[in-house]
């Protein structure tokens, strides 16, 4: 049996961190203990009716503890993460984790690296950044309020942008790069489709690696049912067609493997 | 102990828990939570004569207590399989079911075909996916088309055939008795149920391919329905599916008239949900000393 | 404020929203929760030529984001019906559409008959019940029994006639297209879909009449897929109904193509449905600035 | 509108009081003003997996704070009433009441009255008993452990039944009515319908009124599905045929009214 396990874990503290988002902390047994950055879990509700697991990236892992940290944004009305985001200290909820591959960190060891996250794609990065030896640069896009940031600077530089232009350079974080007039060797990037489209077309164009993370609707969650395929640029070593896992394959992907 | 195991056209199961096509792959992935050594049989995801690229995405959306899946039989292609699936499940003590799917009765033949001197113990003919264009469910709902593709199937196969059914019919047991006719060994139901869910705020679709096949708990009874109807219809053991995620669940098809039972939907839900069940029957049977689970095969009437 | 009137087959709803039969009696209960009178339309519980007694009980059992029932149309006969129910419903300022039942065609005809001259505004001809031996989904599954019985039923109804088709068929395009061949105004679908529950510890049915229909949110991805399907089938105008449980699940509907829909099951989770799913779809229109809702009907091609 | 409701109402406190009974009370707006001994309320779970309601007996009515008292049984793993067992002190439930009828307590002032409960069927006679202005004599019938039982004896004269006869008389109710030769005018009975079968005929021996509370599976728990019938001796007046809802025309009916 792998390292990958489905446990009940319990809720140490949750706080609202933002308009709809929210900030957990989880006592795991062992998930925390074998996780890395950018790799993700599964939560499930507690709610017969809603069966599909809700995934989450990993924020932050305090492998000491064992404690994993999910910052999430609560979707909308009677959904499964508004049921999470009422849960408080002492609560129980199942996690299946860890799961995908995480980011690549030896691949930017001592480099110049942009770690770049738009909204909900902003949490994953923070680990990252936190375990990453390396001249570290975070661009952290945002629609208007900002979350996280503080934390993110404790760690290197921020670099913000906020659609509205009520923090940092107005636009996106492309437009972050630019007024900065950012250069790096490297980057690692979570976010919106269009937003990691624009950062795949920058890399190309800069001629740097960049990895990326990415989402789709999941049910299995470690790579049986094939829900969660994105397209592969080449025919898929396991898939057999141009398709790859994005729950086991990725959910990070080196961005000229991937379609967009 | 009690006697848990259960004959399926001369094949013996050590036990009656199997995997549901198409959500377990072909074992590697929950071979990380469950000793697949303690099933008994894994039914590999679909398997067609070539790659098959499947659907756009998203594929999957979650409904009241099911979900709905549109993968469109995604697979490598019978040739990756052998070389790789097969030999994988091999190391296992647990019998190998193939589904197969294709999208003419001459697809379905190669393969079959293929497999003849493969080390599989059965064959799971897959003539009931919603989700694909040609082939799948155009079988699956006429008794005609079912009965002559189970013939021409059964010409080419050196391994008991299982017919699998979909439940978008309005006679279930019609099916049946022509998968029977047409020579099928074992009958299995039943596959998904098709239907839609539509995202309001973008006025789309929420699946690319519109439809998707429903399952889990929230078709359990229909599919327990089907396989009390197709146990009073026909000859030919049952494999029951639909919505199983408990030992209870199991047992409810067993009582209608399943000698065997596949965990699907569940096992994403919790991924040790078949030793689970396994483990449930067991102390289930022994609490209500019945010393054989054949004893419960359609016991309800 | 958005236009939320709908119009089917030349009657007027004041909105789109109305209760799905059997399981809102004639309305008098449900009115200590909720103001009839804002209600589209109240569509009674079947009503057959004589009193029926119903099926024995246990009538009802839950299942997964769902439940079924065999209630067997118990039913006070037309006479009670006219005297009692229909006065009751005229107090309010919303349609009164009757439900009808029987066992054979003349069963249906002389409640249609009987109705004739009663203020009521449309009948629904239930040939779609899963829970009667007789009648109901006899004529619901095969096209031919439907045309028939549809042509049948027109000669004698002054009213529009709705025609309630059953989910379970294989193709419920055919079906709707035999209701509107044999003359009907209106499809109203889905009924409920046939379902079982095995009791495992005492080894019986759940439900005394072992079988029952299952309906709630369990079974709204069948019912929008069979909306769309019907939709993009004939021209007669839609009533979509099938886990109807807030103005969301209504609107998921009515993009499919419903022109009306009906709150069933989801009455007993929470009386106040009705009511909440009509705001929710005033405040839904409000919001996105849909100035009509006639605009969203088979919005989702 | 009526005066039934269905409102979100707040655990006060809950304990185990016997293996799997628990004891919960809950603050309302509105149902307990409107309450009587007998009737019932629709209890519901906040699994969206499980949607039929648990209708639970009213065991105290405490008008003046508000309050309702269920006694209940945890029926099994995974059930709804499982659910209702976990919930602490200030959690939600939805609550629909108050349902159905209740004893006609008119019919028995000042008589000397059998107040039968047993099994689960004892907790809405403790109300019953409390309300009641009579002479009267609480029979209750258990497997083994007892509960309530305490409670009854402060309204009032008690006598036990218990099958294994760890207390009391061992057998059921009727034998502990013939061991302490009890004689009553009126009889109120709630339990398993055996024990409401040997009651009836009993009274009807006896020639003495008893009124009996019945228990049928629901779904809307107000009259309008028809799904909680039980058989009447006579047609109905409502249904027009041999039933009566046990929601809305019970769950308390003259023993002579019913088939049982
Ligand atoms: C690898 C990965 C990592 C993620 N990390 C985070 C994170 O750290 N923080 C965060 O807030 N969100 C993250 N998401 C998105 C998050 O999974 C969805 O917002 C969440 O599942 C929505 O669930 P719900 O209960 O709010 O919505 P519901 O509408 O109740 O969800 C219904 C179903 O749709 C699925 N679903 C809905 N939206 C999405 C989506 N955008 N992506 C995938 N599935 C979806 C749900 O998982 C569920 O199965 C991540 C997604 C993926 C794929
Ligand atoms: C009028 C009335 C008053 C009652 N009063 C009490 C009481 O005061 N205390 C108490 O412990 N129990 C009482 N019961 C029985 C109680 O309703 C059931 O034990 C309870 O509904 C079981 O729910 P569950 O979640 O444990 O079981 P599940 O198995 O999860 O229930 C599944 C479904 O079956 C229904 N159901 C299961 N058993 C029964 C039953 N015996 N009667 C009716 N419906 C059932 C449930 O309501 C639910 O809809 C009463 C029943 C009725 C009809
Ligand atoms: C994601 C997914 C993929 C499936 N793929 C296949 C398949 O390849 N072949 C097949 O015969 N059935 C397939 N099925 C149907 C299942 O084997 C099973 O019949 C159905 O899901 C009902 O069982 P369940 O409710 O336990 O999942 C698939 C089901 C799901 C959910
Ligand atoms: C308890 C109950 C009784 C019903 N009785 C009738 C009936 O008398 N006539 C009819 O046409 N449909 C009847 N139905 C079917 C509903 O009108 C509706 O078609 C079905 O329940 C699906 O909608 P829902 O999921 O919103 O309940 C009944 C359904 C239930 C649950
Ligand atoms: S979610 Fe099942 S393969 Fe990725
Ligand atoms: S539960 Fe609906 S009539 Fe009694």
């Amino acid at each position: 049996m792998g390292t990958k396990v489905k446990e009940t874990c319990t809720v140490i503290s949750q706080e609202c961190i933002g308009k709809d988002i929210y900030s957990m902390w989880l006592q795991t047994k062992t998930i925390a203990g074998n996780a890395k950055p950018g790799q993700f879990v599964s939560v499930y509700t507690q709610d017969g009716g809603k069966l599909l697991p809700r995934p989450i990236s990993l924020c932050e892992i305090d492998k000491e503890k064992g404690a994993l940290r999910l910052v999430y944004r609560v979707t909308g009305k009677h959904t499964g993460t508004e049921g999470f985001s009422r849960l408080g200290a002492g609560a129980q909820l199942d996690l299946l984790g860890p799961l995908g591959n995480g980011f690549p960190l030896e691949e930017a060891e001592g480099k110049k690296v942009f770690l770049m996250g738009g909204g909900i794609g902003v949490p994953p990065m923070l680990e990252t950044m936190k375990q990453l030896h390396a001249q570290k640069m975070a661009v952290l896009g945002y629609r208007d309020e900002l979350f996280l940031d503080k934390e993110f600077a404790k760690n290197g530089d921020v670099y913000i942008a906020t659609e509205d232009g009520s923090a940092g350079t107005k636009g996106n974080v492309m437009d972050a790069i630019r007024e900065n007039a950012l250069e790096a060797d490297v980057i690692f990037a979570c976010g919106p489709k269009p937003m990691l489209r624009a950062i795949k077309a920058y890399a190309l164009e800069k001629g740097i690696p960049c990895w990326i993370s990415m989402e789709e609707r999941m049910a299995c969650g470690i790579g049986a049912c094939l829900g969660c395929v994105c397209q592969s640029t080449e025919v898929d070593s396991h898939s057999h067609v141009h398709n790859k896992r994005v729950c086991k394959d990725g959910p990070v992907f080196l961005s000229t493997e991937v379609e967009l | 102990m009690s006697k848990m195991s259960v004959n399926l056209a001369g094949v013996t199961l050590k036990n009656p828990v199997m995997t549901a096509s198409g959500t377990f792959g072909s074992g590697a992935e929950y071979s990380e939570f469950v000793d697949l050594n303690h099933l008994g049989a894994v039914v590999t995801k679909g398997v067609a004569n070539v790659p098959w690229p499947g659907n756009p995405t998203p594929r999957v959306a979650e409904t009241t207590g099911g979900m709905l899946n549109a993968i469109g039989l995604q697979n490598p292609g019978i040739d990756v399989f052998c070389e790789r699936d097969i030999p994988f499940l091999q190391k296992y003590d647990t019998k190998i079911i193939v589904n197969v799917c294709g999208k003419t009765t001459e697809d379905y033949c190669e393969v079959v075909e293929r497999l003849a001197n493969e080390p599989v113990d059965m064959l799971e003919i897959n003539v009931s996916c919603p989700n694909v264009k040609e082939g799948g469910i155009a079988f699956g709902q006429n008794p005609k088309a079912l009965e002559a593709i189970t013939k021409e199937v059964k010409k080419y196969a050196k391994q008991p055939v299982i017919m699998k059914l979909s439940p978008n019919v309005t006679d279930i047991t019609e099916m049946a008795r022509a998968a029977e006719s047409g020579g099928a060994d074992v009958v299995s139901l039943i596959n998904t149920i098709t239907g839609m869910k539509i995202d309001i705020n973008r006025r789309t679709f929420a699946l690319a391919n519109k439809t998707g096949g429903m399952s889990g708990p929230a078709v359990k009874p229909v599919a327990v329905r089907m396989v009390y109807q197709v146990a009073n219809a026909v000859k030919i053991p049952i494999i029951g599916m639909g919505g199983i995620a408990s030992a209870e669940d199991a047992l409810e098809f067993i009582m209608a008239g399943a000698t065997a039972v596949s965990v699907g939907t569940a096992n994403f839900i919790n991924p040790y949900t078949t030793q689970e069940v396994v483990d449930g029957m067991e102390a289930f049977l022994e609490k209500q000393k019945v010393e054989d689970i054949n004893q419960l095969i359609g016991c309800v009437k």
